[in-house]
């Protein structure tokens, strides 16, 4: 099982949909960037079973994966920064509470 | 790295210098505007100087990851030109709210590295990487003014929807890239040509991270249905980052679009173009129909660069067929530019408007404009004529040239055509809306004189001349448009 | 310098905007200079264009005064600018009917002057472009400048209910004229797949040559044809796209009216003439018996509903309906006579309707009232205007040694050769448009002055010398023009013949059940 | 005595042991990320499930991405993650309110993603090998600074732009209503 390139990918499917699922459900904003980062390993796994059963592949597959576990960093800064200046003006993390534009 | 891989990224590479000086001019010089925006401006002439050298002979670099060809080149030179007048129209609102200038010409000019990257990479992950670059900035611009609620719910937004579609992206690209076996745009295409030639099979795996790619980038590009996040985030921003954000990331993924879609999949064009015929039509149909109920100008804009967004998708569809490949691309092109000039031009109106605090962009405070401020009025109704479509305006020949495309496409396209036109008169009924109030209702009250900075009214006049200029006198563009097309196409 | 070496036609059609530039200088505090230099940029428009008519040769059947510049050559999009009989007539009318207009609006329009004329001037440039470009890209160009300012012109200088009008004015012609691009790029593409060229793929005098030889394919033609129709019966109009009219007129100010009236309204019978019948001669013929039928519907319908109209300008736009029927009769039934009368026809209907118009703005003016009941026993209070009135509904009614009755009559003429029962249903709806003229004006002029009226006191003036110096030259020419209606078909015998000649060797494409 | 290469009775062998529980591990703690209601303790899950897939990345012969999984994600976004928890959630932050009112239409849209994604594997052909293949930390290091130099700097720029931006946004200000 752990010899199969299938088991990986369908394991990175699995973490991608729950990821997923996450994002569409949670209301609170750290929550779906949590189900962001989630959705973000799913891609990494995927890569890394990719370049461990694709003898083409190999090395790049860990750098690629290195590559956006920065990027992943970043974002997640980005991200956090934005959800602590809201939490200043408004006081909730929740994402469906920020409706002050719809008319 | 070599020298000469070196010297191919020169404007990148200066991009990102630009960049950092202006931070180390806010350290050594805190709080001052006038520095920033003098190194901003010199660098951003460096940096189009660059390109323009570099352009002139076409290169790869980094065995093939990153290239520059004439589409780079007409590309990099749009968005220079659009951070510039973003620049331009930024600091008279920035000053008004006390928000520094500095950091926001920083970010900006980092959001320029990445569409500059977006423009000239030849491989997929480096697509990626200048996306995240691009959209990154793009956040924190659209939090910019960090004290108002309506600007940090906007960012989050806008945030949360950009992160998840770039999950989506790159799960795709994950796919592609282990069952081609490569990250270079070249590669993928050939990998996929031989699919097309029948000798390897289309598997659904490939299929799958192709789904999953469209999706992604439908994101990007606010493509109806994936267009809920364009108007929250866009009336949220600070205005002229508003005008910002409707320009660069679209152009910037529709630039990611043409080396991913045209450069990488396009042997497969035959399989996808149904899709952008389709995404085409519901987004300007939908985004023409939303921004008809809008009484926020600003909000309307936004909805109207979703229907804009569609416009510019039927050039691709127009690509798809073997009838209108160059013509498709040049429409796509030539309409980017118009798009850019007129859409800034609107955006920074209403930043004028706003320049003191607490104007709403609602349609009211445009009532009797054209008394109060004739100069602001007569801009406005340009630039809304002009997306609109009406000649002698950059946005009239920029749709008739996506038209002619399409029609020269013939089938479902051509079908595109007419709906297009359809929806072009649907839009005259908002745009005009604005003309109305500006010149045929009375004001509420006696509202203050405005006053416009020199730099805002340097940049709009020089975006009301583009706006006049790319639709008197096209031949200017076409050649350079039609060299960026044809780099694609060989 | 010889006046055939300058550029003549530019000239007419950039003066005016020459002017609006001037005018956009003027200080906002000189009412008087803003309307002095409208007036006089007209006028050396109008002048110029005068000498088009001295120089112009009528038997020679090629387009004259040509202008030949390349604008966007990767498309062989030209500035190609010309004129023949037609396009001479209709120019001198827009010149014309734009002084008289400025002037009429000298005292009326007391609010934002400057915008005014600089739109006045615009829409001048606008239609004279209409009327001369050569190139279908650059004619579409102006057909859309067109909009612009008299949009503005209703919206901002218009009644009450002006915004609503003056959208839904915008919205029709703005679906029709993006369709009709839409059809002149798809010509544009077939010329090129034809020849493989995009040479001339624009010019109208090379897509007139390629569909009299090899013609355009026929669901290109119908496809074409039928935008083309969309975009000029709208601009007719042509019931049913006529609803916008009233709107319009009722809520236009004076000056915009006879615009409107005069010019606008041939712009769509002009292209029908112009492009639609010799590109696509083949789909014409095709579509021709239903724009006939259209066409009947609207000379009835014009004039039943103008019969019931309270209101005194939104009868005289009922009546251009029925006119305008007439114009679109007379050029379908592809036939010598009935093509002359229905060019007469457009001109005499911008003289007559124009000095309608101006002469209800005159009394609006002094009223701010048009509705009909009000009124009554005119005559003995402005005898000069009731008598000024009077010669014009006469005109419009179509009284013999007047213009109106020759462009009428040729049109009647030409409908009894093609059909007795048409010339039957046009002729009985001639007499009824009579009637309800004539109605009209026995109920405002005749009789006793009305109690409105005279609760007006001294305000009830007759017309001024400068109001009548706008209607004069328009009554000059309808003499003129009725007593020698030769001057016209001299003028136009080449454009007729030329239209006659395609049409007649095209017989009608099969769509469908039709035909 | 030897470790015998399976695990007794069942014929296990001991990598695909590991690699049940971890998947175990991760999909369950993923599920506790997306479903607690406490959202300090999604964190915690978060930690958990980053931990499973460093495992995982080690079993599979990635050593090196399995501990930039531990130093980045445990340590950096993880942390920054719980940290940011702590600022904003002041005790008016309603924890009854995790889910949006259309989680069970999201839920059949998950499931659905994640069983086309599996039948969509199952049916490729990926051309693999039958054992994974160990990368050496002295090649990968010669790749990314020869071939992918590149995306390298860029992401150091990346990083840049996203601290220089964070802390504008997130540093309060003295004068400001913050």
């Amino acid at each position: 099982m752990s010899h199969s390139l299938d088991a990986y990918l369908i394991l990175a499917g699995i973490l991608f949909s729950i990821g997923t699922f996450g994002f569409l459900a949670r209301r609170n904003a750290i929550s779906m960037l949590m189900s962001i980062e989630l959705m973000l390993n799913a891609v990494n796994l995927t890569i890394i079973a990719f370049g461990a059963f694709i003898p083409t592949l190999k090395v790049q597959g860990s750098v690629i994966a290195l590559i956006v576990l920065a990027v992943a960093a970043a974002e997640a800064t980005v991200g956090l920064s934005i959800v602590i200046a809201i939490y200043r003006n408004r006081k909730t993390p929740l994402v469906d509470e920020y409706d002050t534009m719809r008319d | 790295m070599s020298w000469a891989d070196l010297a191919t990224i020169a404007p990148l590479a200066a991009a990102i210098l630009v960049a950092g000086l202006v931070i180390v001019t806010d350290i050594v010089l805190p709080g001052r505007r006038v520095p920033a925006l003098i190194v901003s401006f010199v660098g951003l002439a460096v940096v189009a100087g660059l390109v323009i050298a570099v352009g002139a002979h076409p290169a790869t670099a980094f065995a093939g990851a990153y290239r520059v060809d004439d589409l780079t080149t007409y590309l990099d030179l749009l968005f220079v030109a659009v951070i510039a007048l973003t620049l331009m129209f930024a600091p008279d609102y920035l000053a008004a709210r006390d928000l520094p200038l500095p950091e926001f010409a920083a970010v900006l000019i980092f959001a320029l590295s990445g569409v500059l990257l977006i423009s000239a990479s030849g491989d997929l992950l480096i697509l990626f990487l200048g996306l995240e670059l691009m959209v990154l900035p793009g956040y924190l611009l659209a939090g910019f003014a960090k004290r108002d609620a309506l600007s940090t719910e906007g960012a989050i937004k806008y945030f949360l929807l950009g992160s998840f579609s770039s999950a989506i992206f790159l799960f795709g690209l994950a796919f592609v890239w282990g069952l081609t076996g490569t990250t270079r745009i070249d590669g993928v295409a050939t990998a996929l040509r031989a699919i097309v030639a029948g000798s390897t099979p289309l598997t659904p795996g490939l299929a799958m991270g192709l789904a999953f790619l469209t999706t992604g980038v439908a994101f990007k590009i606010a493509a109806v249905p994936f267009h809920y996040w364009t108007p929250d985030a866009y009336q949220g921003s600070p205005t002229p980052v508003t005008g910002y954000l409707s320009v660069v990331p679209k152009v910037g993924a529709f630039a990611l679009i043409l080396r991913l879609f045209v450069g990488a999949l396009g042997p497969l064009s035959a399989d996808w173009d149904i899709i952008i015929v389709l995404l085409a039509a519901a987004t300007m149909t939908l985004g023409n129909l939303v921004a008809l109920t809008q009484d926020s100008v600003k909000r309307m804009l936004a909805y109207s660069s979703i229907a804009h967004t569609g416009y510019m998708l039927i050039g691709l569809a127009a690509w798809s067929s073997p009838n209108s490949r160059i013509e498709g691309l040049e429409g796509l092109l030539y309409y980017g530019a118009a798009y850019a000039a007129m859409n800034l031009g609107a955006f920074a109106v209403i930043a004028a408007l706003q320049r003191r605090t607490g104007i709403s962009s609602q349609l009211e405070s445009f009532a009797g404009l054209g008394r109060r401020e004739p100069f602001l009025a007569i801009l406005m109704t340009l630039f809304l004529l002009s997306l609109t479509g009406i000649p002698p305006t950059a946005g009239f020949f920029a749709k008739a040239y996506i038209i002619l495309a399409a029609v020269q496409a013939g089938g479902p396209a051509g079908i595109l055509a007419v709906i297009a036109v359809l929806n072009a008169a649907a839009a005259a009924f908002y745009y005009l809306r604005v003309v109305v109030y500006m010149f045929m209702r009375e004001p509420r009250g006696e509202p203050a004189p405005i006053f416009l900075g020199r730099l805002m009214r340097l940049g709009l006049i020089v975006a009301a001349v583009l706006t006049m200029v790319l639709g008197l006198v096209p031949g200017l563009l076409l050649p350079i448009v039609g060299n960026a097309a044809r780099a694609l196409t060989l | 310098m010889n006046i055939a070496d300058l550029p003549l036609i530019s000239l007419i059609t950039f003066v005016p905007l020459v002017g609006a530039v001037v005018i956009a200088f003027l200080p906002r505090n000189q009412p008087g200079a803003i309307r002095v230099t409208a007036l006089v940029f007209a006028l050396v428009s109008f002048g110029l264009s005068l000498l088009l008519l001295v120089g112009f040769n009528p038997t020679n059947p090629n387009f004259q005064y040509q202008e030949v510049h390349d604008w966007i050559p990767v498309f062989g999009i030209q500035y190609k600018v010309g004129i023949d009989g037609l396009s001479a007539l209709l120019v001198v009318l827009t010149t014309t009917l734009s002084w008289i207009s400025i002037l009429a609006s000298f005292r009326p329009i007391k609010e934002r002057l400057k915008e005014y004329m600089i739109s006045f001037l615009i829409l001048e440039v606008g239609l004279i472009g209409v009327f001369v470009a050569l190139d279908l890209f650059l004619f579409y160009i102006f057909w859309e400048v067109v909009l612009v300012p008299m949009y503005l012109v209703i919206g901002i200088w218009g009644g009450s209910n002006r915004i609503y009008a003056t959208i839904k004015f915008v919205l029709y012609t703005l679906v029709g004229s993006l369709l009709m691009l839409v059809a002149i790029l798809a010509t544009a593409f077939s010329f090129q797949g034809a020849t493989g060229s995009w040479v001339g793929a624009f010019d109208f005098v090379t897509l007139r040559g390629f569909a009299a030889t090899s013609g355009f394919a026929g669901n290109l033609q119908v496809f074409a044809f039928l935008a083309f129709f969309l975009a000029f019966a709208i601009k007719v109009p042509m019931f049913p796209f006529h609803t916008w009219l009233p709107d319009a007129h009722v809520e236009a100010p004076t000056a915009g009216s006879v615009m409107l009236a005069a010019i606008l309204l041939k712009l769509g019978a002009y292209g029908f003439i112009r492009f639609a019948l010799p590109i696509f001669p083949a789909a014409a013929r095709t579509f021709g018996p239903l724009i006939i039928v259209l066409s009947l519907i609207a000379i009835i319908y014009g004039a039943i509903v103008a019969l019931v109209q309270p209101d005194w300008k939104k009868l005289i736009a009922y009546s251009s309906v029925t006119h305008m029927g007439f114009v679109t009769l007379g050029i379908f039934i592809f036939q010598e006579q009935g093509l002359q009368g229905a060019i007469l026809q457009m001109i005499n209907h911008g003289l007559i309707t124009g000095g309608l118009f101006l002469l209800v703005g005159v009394m609006y003016e002094r009223t701010h009232d048009r509705t009909i009941a009000k009124f009554g026993g005119l005559a003995s209070r402005a005898p000069v205007y009731s008598a000024a009135f009077g010669f014009f509904v006469f005109a419009s009614v179509g009284l013999p040694g007047l213009s109106g009755f020759v462009g009428e009559f040729l049109v009647l003429l030409g409908s009894f050769a093609y059909n007795p029962w048409v010339a039957a249903i046009a002729t009985s709806c001639m007499i009824l448009a009579a009637g309800y003229l004539l109605y009209m004006f026995q109920r405002i002029f005749t009789g006793e002055l009305s109690d409105f009226l005279r609760g007006l006191g001294n305000h009830l003036t007759d017309i001024s010398p400068i109001e009548m110096l706008t209607v004069v030259p328009l009554a000059a020419l309808i003499v003129v023009f009725g007593l020698f209606p030769g001057l016209l078909l001299h003028m136009v015998q080449g454009t007729v013949t030329t239209v006659l000649t395609e049409l007649n060797g095209v017989s009608a494409i099969r769509v469908f059940f039709w035909q | 005595m030897a470790i015998p290469d399976a695990l007794p009775f069942i014929n296990l062998r001991w990598d695909d042991l590991l690699f049940i529980i971890l998947s175990v591990v991760l999909v369950g703690s993923g599920l506790l990320v997306v479903t607690l209601r406490d959202i300090i303790r999604c964190g915690l899950a978060m930690m958990v499930c980053f931990a499973a897939l460093a495992g995982l990345y080690a079993l599979v012969g990635a050593p090196l991405v399995a501990a930039a999984q531990v130093l980045v994600y445990i340590g950096a976004i993880s942390v920054l993650v719980l940290f940011a928890i702590m600022l904003t959630q002041t005790k008016a932050a309603p924890a009854r309110l995790v889910f949006q009112t259309q989680a069970l239409p999201a839920a059949i849209a998950a499931a659905v993603l994640g069983l086309l994604i599996a039948l969509t594997v199952g049916a490729t052909n990926w051309n693999a090998v039958a054992a994974p293949i160990r990368t050496g930390t002295a090649i990968l290091a010669r790749v990314l600074f020869d071939q992918f130099v590149l995306p390298f700097e860029i992401v150091s720029v990346l990083l840049l732009a996203a601290v220089i931006g964070g802390i504008f946004l997130a540093k309060r200000e003295e004068d400001g209503p913050a």
